[in-house]
């Protein structure tokens, strides 16, 4: 059903975890739907210099979530801003049909880190 | 540890005695049961021999038995054939909400085409109440279809309490045992049903035949059309090699059931026993009145389809009502209808002994199942470890 | 001599070679192909195998396949799949009258649920016109049902003529390709079908399964509801072992079909010059649009079920479009719609080859049949010696 | 299907043939439904000495025509008259279920010729 590739993220998903001192965090998918994923970024001069995950959810849901954490990592914002979902998926070589709208969340989640990194640096300017 | 098999109300191996005998009919004895010459009559012996067996072993007679494709078939010719038999004495029918699909879907599309559908509540563990059936049920209700047992969390419905009272109402009552052929005992005149489907491979039969009891006088529309096969009530060339292997299968299950069931509840407790030492664990279904085999928890904080692959990977099947796994977007409709919430209904883990399950690997899986809950968990952004 | 069997569009013998493909899906690879671990998944790739090999015999898309339980359900599937699916565009059917009755009995049950049928007739060989099919065709007709070639007589129809005419009048078309399937060309682009329905039984596979090609985009409302299998358009847990010995059936047959046609057409018009030198022996069906397999006689003054069972008494199996052998009280309806008379079609023998046949036999049955025929007509109190 | 005695009558028939000087013909069936059977009689004395059937049908026809000989003959046309279609498919240690309707006609076909019998003897007597 996955790719070696998804398995592979899956079993060893990279960097999970929190950033005690992030200055983005995403959260996106409700429980209801069976898949949440949370994105902390820790951007240095608008790069990404740190980044780490937690999800619930199903195989496709950890495995998107560990790989766009590679994805991003070392890219500027707006560059990892460009990441769309469907690139999460080639990376992975490819996602079951199913998986595609519900657990390919992980694009949205980085967006919604780097969203929330902006309006924070906004705030702290202002203050 | 080899591979550990524990999805046994998903499908069954089938035994070797029943290949065993089914293989004659495959290229020796591969007549057309309806044919007047040797090989047609000695088809037509071996589904007779099956009819009577099958028909026995639920307390019917042989020519109250129709052989179908399986238990969905079975559910569906029941329901729908019922239904457009009887739709001028009623159109209202009742069932329940944790019904298999292969139940619900078919009274929904009923629906839509002019019947009326009362589907009942269970409580918290899963039990359809007789009182609430009672209250259902109306002057124009023609059939009432409730399920023996259920196949996610096991509970065993009150069948023939439900019974007597659907048949004192004078409606149609149909169940479906896929879940319980073989493994409870099932006399139709006992349980007080009208109509009762089974399926060959959740007792150790092959896929792709199942059997259909129809008490004596109950009308029955075809839901297939055609030729003259099982007294006009079910078209198609008869599945010889599988009918024998399903009357072999049911009457194997039935000869071992109390040996076999004492042994499997012993499994099952031991089980629930120690999966429920896990923390923010929740035990589904009745802890009483449940299959033998079935233990149902649901892991809070966790997704069951990564729990399955991590089991997968230690060798371990096992099921989930996990959305992820059902092609739908909703968990388990069973587990909702029990008042889980979606979040930790999402969380559920089905596994359901059989034959073959060992007491060693029932201390394998609850050796592994702790270490990827708690792996699981601590990736987890909703669990504060 | 041995036994000779001569009912090869009754049904079939399993082929060593497919029973030897089927037997791991009984007890080892056992799998639910709905489930996520290893025993799951390898039962999903046989299914992925299976569809693939069928689609591409029949020029098709894997994704355009639907399994199903036989030839019957098949039709069922086809028939009311598009009529329920398609009623509020219109009600209008049109099938011939030489149909099988899985497809006869289906279209006229629809007529009691509000569906209007047109019901061709035929000329004395048994052809459909399509100049009768486009005159029949309507704003309102929704599907037309026309068998690929016909199981008493053998003949084969134009399906490629009527595919063109029923497409330009934007209707689907449905053929019910049971006894073609393996035996001629099938290609669903080149005969220009939208739906086609075989049975595994029929080509030297299992009983109990059979496939429904259903051209993408088409719709069709499920005749067994319940789970997501079959892409939600046939529930119930796959017949895998079945499935699979389909698949390889077909794929054999398609490889060995024009050599085996070639040599099947030789033994048949044998036993046609042999049976015609009978006096008052009519030969049924087109005599060039025929099935290499199939032949089809009256013998004047006697009645096909004692022709067969004097038959069997000399170990020859065979049928008959008689009354007394398909359980209702009328001949074959085939041949009444050829314009034969009651009396003549009830004297009615259909012979139909297989692999197994050879020129030995042919040669028996030809000493057998003249001597059996003298026999009964000299009982018969219509024949005049 | 068919009762080992059934399948005796059906592969040797009784009496099959026809009685040039017969004093009763009966003939039951027709074509449309794919059985006829004629049965011709000879009494004597209210004796039915001869009996003689030909018969257009299914197995079970034949060999109710043939068993249906075997018990009438001997007997008075009083007694023969008696015979019904159970007590025929009875001494042919029954017969399918499907059969008994149109294909035992055997009690009918003789019950016919003596109604033939009785006519021609009275026609006789009258001229
Ligand atoms: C032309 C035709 N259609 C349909 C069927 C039904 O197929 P099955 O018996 O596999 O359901 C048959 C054979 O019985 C057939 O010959
Ligand atoms: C309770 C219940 N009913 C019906 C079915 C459908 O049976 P089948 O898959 O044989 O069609 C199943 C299993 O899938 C079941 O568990």
């Amino acid at each position: 059903m996955y790719s070696d590739k998804v398995m592979d993220h899956f079993t060893n998903p990279r960097n999970v975890g929190e950033i005690a001192d992030a200055n983005g965090v995403g959260e996106v998918g409700n429980a209801r739907c069976g898949d949440i994923m949370k994105l902390w970024i820790k951007v240095e001069e608008d790069v990404i210099t740190d980044i780490k995950f937690k999800t619930f959810g199903c195989g496709a849901a950890i495995a998107t979530s560990s790989i766009i954490t590679e994805m991003a990592i070392g890219k500027t914002i707006a560059e990892a801003e460009q990441i769309t979902n469907q690139q999460v998926a080639e990376e992975l070589h490819g996602l079951p049909s199913v998986k595609m709208h519900c657990s390919n969340l992980a694009a949205e989640a980085l967006a919604a880190a780097i969203e929330d990194y902006r309006k924070n640096a906004t705030t702290n300017s202002a203050s | 540890m080899s591979a550990i098999y524990m999805d046994h109300a998903a499908t069954t191996p089938v035994r070797p005695e029943v290949v065993e005998a089914m293989l004659p009919y495959f290229s020796f004895e591969f007549g057309n049961a309806s044919s007047v010459y040797g090989w047609g009559r000695r088809a037509h012996q071996a589904l007779d021999g099956a009819r009577d067996t099958v028909s026995k072993l639920l307390g019917a007679q042989a020519n109250e038995i129709i052989f179908t494709s399986g238990g969905s078939e079975g559910a569906n010719l029941a329901i729908k054939g019922v239904a457009w038999a009887y739709q001028t004495k009623g159109k209202h029918i009742i069932t329940s909400a944790i019904e298999h699909h292969a139940v619900l879907d078919t009274v929904l599309w009923l629906k839509k085409h002019g019947f009326e559908v009362t589907i009942l509540p269970v409580d918290e563990e899963g039990l359809v109440s007789p009182v609430e059936i009672e209250k259902a049920l109306r002057p124009d209700t023609i059939l009432v279809s409730i399920m023996h047992a259920n196949n996610e969390v096991g509970t065993i419905q009150p069948i023939k309490e439900i019974g007597t009272i659907v048949r004192k109402h004078g409606a149609h009552f149909h169940t479906d045992a896929v879940q319980t052929a073989g493994v409870l005992d099932i006399n139709v005149e006992d349980l007080g049903v009208d109509l009762l489907s089974l399926s060959g491979h959740k007792l150790y039969g092959p896929k792709g035949v199942g059997a259909l009891y129809v008490r004596k006088g109950v009308r029955l529309d075809p839901l297939i059309h055609g030729g003259a096969q099982e007294r006009r009530r079910r078209a198609g060339t008869e599945n010889v090699a599988g009918i024998v292997g399903l009357a072999k299968a049911f009457e194997l299950a039935r000869v071992e059931r109390l040996q076999e069931n004492e042994r499997l509840i012993k499994l099952r407790d031991r089980l629930i026993e120690g999966v429920r030492k896990i923390p923010f664990t929740k035990v589904n279904g009745s802890l009483v009145q449940r299959l033998p085999n079935n233990v149902n928890v649901c892991f809070q904080y966790i997704e069951g389809e990564s729990m399955l692959l991590n089991l997968d990977l230690k060798g371990i099947a096992a099921s989930s009502g996990s959305a992820c796994t059902s092609g739908s977007l909703d968990p388990s409709h069973v587990l909702l209808a029990m008042g889980l919430t979606h979040e930790i209904a999402h969380g559920s883990l089905r596994l359901t002994l059989g034959r073959e399950n060992t007491e060693a690997e029932i201390d394998f899986v609850l050796q592994e199942i702790p270490v990827i809950v708690e792996r699981l968990r601590e990736m987890s952004p909703l669990y504060q470890g």
